[in-house]
């Protein structure tokens, strides 16, 4: 739900008359014209709470992580390394599609658009398809919060995966909040409401795309190289 | 004023869309009725939280045990800390002052997202239910005190996860509000209009709302871990399984310290718009004041450990934490100074706005000086956790924000309803507030220093006395209160047409018509002159 | 001097830096009040009709920026020394374990010793090393301004010095639950041989805390009541006044028809004090407990004479 | 909105091209290569590699995907606060923990 509210509130800076005049004299003024600068601005701050709501994860994962290394060491061990990375490789590259996406708008090549749109869609899938691997091996090792094989376990490591699942689990979300505003962007190309003059939308959705990715850089090492 | 005769557009109280009468205001974007939206709801959460604090004086008597239980209690006190805290202060001045007057402030027509803003409040309303619902559903209401500390609030059978989850849904509104107001700062203001320019309390809102965005997703985390930690059992603040309650407790007030100062920039912010109107000068150190409601929003976010002086935290951080609350009361200081420098030789029009906002001062530094106190390491440890940190917060809470709140409506009542107030009848309110307000919250100081813990459903004997001089005050102040808003609801419905400018206020607002018009302004004005100068007007008259 | 009961060196310690700022603050708000008023009384529209527009003062706000400052840096600065000082237990204390539960107090010596009540010798150092086994508690002394939160798997401590012999309130800070106001406890200072003649005694060593009592009480059962006769040969007043005044246990004085709250197996029950209630409460203390006070009452054999004495007199109380 | 230091709605600067954006994958594949080297050399070179090439990585992303190198001031003081914030937050809660 995250992404929603900023990116479908922008239009509303979009009057009904704002179609004709980017370039109208004074910059913004009421609810007459059009501020892509604002919508970008406002999406920058939501990035920012977002941000600072991941930060909050980070902050406990040190907390715990200065408390108990040996156990952090030995719980990322326990999580699979070459399935981490490949997911980053996916994530990497399918923010590298968001971006190639835009500049095809700008340049009018919708089609090429499209397709790179399209194929950030898909990398995201296969990204959470991985994911999804990787959490059910965890379960059937009884790697899981309240798992009765995880309690036998030292009580950092109950942490470590506690936190592993809040913090992969809200990136997830995050992912399908993502993949959804970009389908919603991909329609809206194929549809002409994104196009050259007027691709704040999608910019919007790839800022937040790329702070996915970010997120997923972070959680990378301090999760999967951990061990 | 009379430029105003013949204005083409109709005043915003006024239905000119298809829709008509309440969906015209549940689908608005102006941003005048949202805060009005935001006044009419929060009006009456006030209400019930007050009707509750009311119900826990007379526990206090010990004479209405038999109604009350302990459970009861637990549960009285923590709603009417959720209430008041996530309901009132939080959202208070900044979403209703906020919302309708900074974008005339500035001179903009609207806030940079209008439907967010709308939607900002539907989270605000949503939070709200699920709050109430929280009441009466699982295991009933929950009974941790607002700060909902692990592992208690883990065990609790009560619904603290709905409760939490509330708080989650009122602060994810906070931060839309806040992101909707720093880009309408940004982008909005009329031509001319820079940044020194700005009446004060654009600033005040301004510093609230980095606040807003900066600490708020720390709390939702937070809450999200509880909730997590009830369902599933994750394990981070569960000593049982190697978390830590500590934790728990510094990402609670990594938000929850600076959401105090959310509750009073703003505050602040109000007060510096009514002192000059009425002493009919300008402010006196116009950037100091600016520059401290920053410096606030900055250094209030690096002081929060010092609600946890006593839970073991390290020497290290004990002695920084305590430094650090010494330096934040520095800029509350210079406000409070400035503020007594612009009465100075000013010709100062005496009106009940100025009475509300001069006992906001007298109120706010008795709150703002036991907070310096508990901020003393060798005080807090014998006041922490004690009616003394009930009486303070109460001075800041209800003597800084809700008389500031009280002083605004005074203030800008006139302009959001086109009527006019009995001055009389809230000149009479004001005597039993105050000598109730004292008789209650000083007494709990006093009880404080006695020894008397807070959150107790029984008191030992030798506290019975203050308590009841405290219960005797919050009877005045119910009758004070209830003249004060008995008085208000009239005039909204029969009190006298009021005058464009009632007060002679020199700020965007009094140049336009009582109540204002739907786009606020016929044309954008070009600015080109600071906020208070009051010789222009003399000059005109 | 006896401000709010003052009874240990952390006490004083608190308090001198409580009336440091105190006094600061009390200068401050009179002269911020009586500016305030003055001017709105000197300079109203009446007296003053044109406003001078003052834009501020580079200097004043200087000043009034810096002497806040350093007057706040003084206040943290004598706040945390006398912090120190109040939380670093010199190396000899004796270091007691205090354990909080849902919702009672224990205390543990060094040689095993536990009582439900915390024991002290007068003028000796103790260190209070403080846990919990469930949720967090709040450790509060406040005769002696000390407080430590008692948290679930860790350990804080404190510690303290006692300055007066008496019986002081021990309350639970952090709200804890249901009975949260019912966490209470006593601590018992008393000169130190009472205390090692206790502590170093055997199991039957009597509980100390009586010999500041004993001394108010009556040394001479001639010519007193019965009742009072057996409540002082039978050691009663160690614990419980005739007066009002509270000790470890509840007054005498008007309770007797008095309505009380009384915990059964835990359960908190309002009753009323009756002949009944006496007899059971005398003979088997351990049954119930009154809220407010730790279950620390002796079970003591009187005989049947004794108990009916003892509660009409307890009925003349009133 | 004379004194603005935001500039006008506009990119002020021309857009960068595909070959902008490729180059920038390829060094972020690059260095995730290194990060999962670097980890495999032992603890100490692990925690070094997370302290500076995840940062660099999150700044690559940050500066060209999401364009702060084509915007104006505005926006990077608005990240550089709030990873100041982050950065300070951590400091203090550290002033806790790291001194037990
Ligand atoms: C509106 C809300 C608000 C505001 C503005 C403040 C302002 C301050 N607060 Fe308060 N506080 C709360 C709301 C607020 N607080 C709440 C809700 C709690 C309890 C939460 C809970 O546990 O439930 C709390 C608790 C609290 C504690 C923790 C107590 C404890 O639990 O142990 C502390 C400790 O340092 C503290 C300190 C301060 C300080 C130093 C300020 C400063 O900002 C005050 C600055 C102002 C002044 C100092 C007055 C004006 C200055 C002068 C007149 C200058 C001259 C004075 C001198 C030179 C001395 N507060
Ligand atoms: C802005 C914030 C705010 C305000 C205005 C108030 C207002 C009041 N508060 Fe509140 N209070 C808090 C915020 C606030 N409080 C918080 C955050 C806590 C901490 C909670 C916790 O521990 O978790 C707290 C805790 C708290 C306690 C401590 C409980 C405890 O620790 O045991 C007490 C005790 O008396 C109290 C009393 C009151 C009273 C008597 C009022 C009075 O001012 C109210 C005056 C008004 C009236 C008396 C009613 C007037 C109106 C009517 C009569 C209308 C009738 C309506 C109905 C009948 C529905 N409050
Ligand atoms: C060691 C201290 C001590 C001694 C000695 C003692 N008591 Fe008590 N007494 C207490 C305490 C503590 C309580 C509160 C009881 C509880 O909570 O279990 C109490 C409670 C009582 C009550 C109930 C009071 C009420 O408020 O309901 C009575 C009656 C009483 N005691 C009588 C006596 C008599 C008679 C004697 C002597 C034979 C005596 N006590 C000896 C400590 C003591
Ligand atoms: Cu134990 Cu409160
Ligand atoms: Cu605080």
């Amino acid at each position: 739900m995250s992404a929603e509210p900023t990116t479908k509130v922008t239009p509303s800076s979009l009057g009904p008359d704002s179609e004709g005049s980017p370039g109208a004299s004074s910059v913004t003024q009421g609810s007459g014209h059009r501020d892509d600068y604002g919508s970008r601005l406002g999406m920058w701050l939501f990035l920012v709470t977002e941000m600072v709501l991941f930060g909050g994860l980070f902050i406990a994962y040190s907390y715990m992580r200065y408390r108990y290394p040996v156990e952090f060491h030995h719980g990322g061990g326990e999580l699979n390394a070459t399935l981490g990375v490949i997911n980053t490789l996916v994530l990497l590259t399918s923010s590298l599609t968001v971006v190639l996406a835009i500049v095809a708008i700008q340049r009018s090549e919708k089609g090429r658009a499209m397709v790179f749109l399209g194929s950030t869609l898909v990398l995201g899938l296969t990204f959470l398809v991985i994911k999804s691997f990787e959490w059910g091996a965890k379960f059937h090792h009884g790697l899981y919060p309240n798992a009765p094989h995880l309690a036998t376990l030292p009580p950092g490591e109950q942490v470590f995966f506690g936190l592993y699942f809040t913090m992969t689990g809200l990136h997830g979300l995050h992912v399908i909040a993502g993949l959804s505003v970009l389908s919603v962007m991909l329609w809206w190309v194929a549809t002409d409401r994104i196009r050259q003059d007027r691709y704040i939308h999608l910019e919007n959705s790839g800022l937040y795309w790329h702070l996915v990715d970010v997120i997923w850089i972070f959680l990378l090492p301090l999760f999967y190289l951990a061990a | 004023m009379s430029t105003h005769a013949a204005t083409a557009q109709p005043s915003y109280l006024v239905d000119t869309g298809s829709r008509k009468g309440l969906m015209a205001w549940l689908t608005t974007t102006d941003h005048k009725r949202i805060g009005l939206l935001y006044l009419y709801a929060m009006s009456i959460f006030f209400l019930i939280a007050m009707g509750i604090g009311f119900v826990m004086r007379l526990v206090q008597l010990t004479s209405y045990q038999k109604l009350i239980t302990a459970q009861t209690y637990n549960a009285l006190f923590t709603v009417h800390g959720v209430i008041m805290i996530f309901l009132f202060v939080i959202p208070g001045l900044s979403a209703v002052f906020g919302n309708f007057f900074l974008p005339i402030l500035i001179g903009a027509k609207d806030v940079s997202f209008p439907r967010l803003n709308l939607a900002s409040w539907y989270f605000f309303m949503a939070g709200a239910i699920l709050a109430v619902l929280s009441l009466f559903t699982g295991g009933g209401a929950p009974d941790t005190g607002w700060s909902f500390y692990a592992p208690f609030s883990l065990k609790t059978g009560t619904n603290v996860s709905l409760a939490v989850f509330a708080a989650f849904v009122l602060g994810f509104s906070s931060m839309l509000t806040g992101i909707n107001f720093i880009t309408t700062i940004h982008r909005l203001r009329a031509p001319g209009m820079h940044w020194f320019r700005m009446p004060l309390f654009c600033w005040a809102v301004y510093s609230t709302a980095w606040i807003q965005i900066l600490a708020t997703p720390i709390v939702a985390i937070t809450l999200v871990l509880v909730i997590l930690e009830r369902f599933f059992g994750i394990g981070v603040f569960d000593p049982a399984k190697g978390g830590d309650p500590l934790l728990y407790q510094h990402l609670f007030w990594i938000y929850s310290h600076p959401a105090v100062y959310i509750m009073i920039l703003p505050a602040m912010g109000a007060i510096t718009e009514i002192i000059p109107t009425f002493a009919k000068r300008t402010i006196f150190g116009y950037k100091a004041i600016a520059f401290s409601s920053m410096a606030i929003a900055g250094v209030g976010s690096l002081v929060w450990a010092h609600h946890m002086f006593t839970s073991g935290m390290s020497g290290m951080a004990l002695m920084l934490f305590s430094l650090l609350t010494m330096i934040v009361a520095v800029p509350s200081a210079v406000k409070v100074f400035n503020w007594v420098g612009t009465l100075y030789k000013g010709s100062i029009d005496f009106q009940p706005p100025l009475l509300f906002a001069l006992t906001f001062i007298f109120l706010f530094c008795i709150g703002g000086l036991t907070g310096v106190m508990q901020g003393a390491l060798a005080v807090n440890v014998h006041v922490h956790d004690t009616y003394f940190i009930v009486g303070h917060f109460h001075y800041v809470m209800f003597g800084g924000t809700g008389m500031a709140f009280f002083a605004a409506l005074l203030y800008w009542f006139p302009k959001m309803w086109g009527r006019m107030y009995s001055k009389a009848a809230i000149y009479a309110s004001w005597f039993p507030i105050f000598i109730g307000f004292n008789l209650l919250y000083f007494g709990m100081l006093i009880l404080g220093l006695m020894g008397m813990p807070r959150r107790y459903y029984v008191h030992l004997p030798q506290f019975h006395t203050m308590h009841v001089v405290a219960t005797v005050g919050s009877w005045f102040l119910v009758l004070g209160l209830l003249l004060f808003f008995g008085t208000l609801l009239y005039a909204i419905l029969w009190g006298e047409k009021a005058e464009d400018n009632p007060w002679g206020g020199v700020t965007l607002e009094w140049s336009l018509p009582s109540p204002p018009i739907q786009e606020n302004f016929e044309e954008i004005p070009t600015i080109t002159h600071g906020p208070y100068e009051f010789e222009r007007l003399e000059g005109k008259s | 001097m006896d401000w709010m009961n003052q009874a240990a060196i952390s006490a004083q310690k608190s308090d001198a830096v409580f009336f440091y700022v105190f006094g600061l603050s009390v200068a401050f708000l009179i002269f911020i009040t009586v500016l305030m008023i003055y001017f709105v009384i000197r300079y109203s529209k009446k007296r003053h009709p044109k406003a001078e527009q003052i834009e501020g003062h580079v200097g004043l706000e200087i000043v009034w920026t810096s002497i806040p400052l350093v007057l706040f840096l003084s206040i943290f600065y004598y706040g945390w020394t006398n912090y120190e000082y109040m939380s670093q237990a010199p190396r000899d204390a004796m270091a007691v374990k205090v354990t909080a539960r849902q919702w009672s107090w224990s205390f543990e010596y060094p040689n095993g010793k536990q009582s439900k009540v915390l024991f002290a010798p007068l003028g000796k150092p103790m260190k209070m090393e403080v846990r919990s086994v469930d949720v967090v508690h709040g450790f509060f002394i406040p005769s002696f301004r000390l407080k430590i939160d008692a948290m679930p798997a860790r350990t804080n401590t404190t510690w303290f010095q006692a300055t007066k012999p008496g019986s002081y309130d021990i309350e639970c800070t952090v709200i804890c639950g249901v009975d949260h106001s019912l966490m209470l406890s006593k601590v018992i200072v008393v000169p130190e041989e009472e205390f090692k003649a206790w502590y170093f005694g055997g199991e039957e060593a009597p509980e100390p805390g009586k010999s500041f009592r004993t001394a108010e009480a009556h040394p001479d059962l001639q010519g007193l009541a019965p009742g009072l006769a057996v409540l002082t040969a039978k050691g009663c007043l160690a614990c419980h006044s005739v007066d009002g005044k509270p000790k470890v246990g509840p007054t005498l004085k008007a309770l007797y028809g008095k309505e009380e709250q009384i915990l059964i197996a835990g359960v908190a029950k309002t009753i009323r004090v009756d002949d009944a209630y006496l007899r059971r409460f005398i003979t088997n203390p351990m049954d119930q407990q009154v809220r407010g006070y730790p279950p620390a009452m002796p079970q003591t054999a009187l005989t049947e004479q004794e108990l009916n004495d003892v509660v009409r007199y307890i009925k003349t109380l009133n | 909105m004379s004194e603005h230091v935001e500039p006008a709605s506009e990119h002020a600067t021309e857009h960068p091209g595909y070959g902008t954006f490729i180059k920038v994958w390829l060094l972020l594949l690059i260095l995730t290569g290194c990060l999962v080297g670097v980890s495999h050399l032992g603890q100490t070179y692990a925690v070094w590699g997370l302290l500076t090439l995840t940062p660099l990585k999150a700044g690559l992303v940050f500066y060209f995907f999401m364009h702060l190198k084509y915007e104006g001031p505005l926006f990077k003081v608005v990240v550089l606060v709030t990873l100041g914030t982050l950065l300070i937050f951590f400091a203090l809660l550290f002033s806790d923990v790291a001194f037990h």
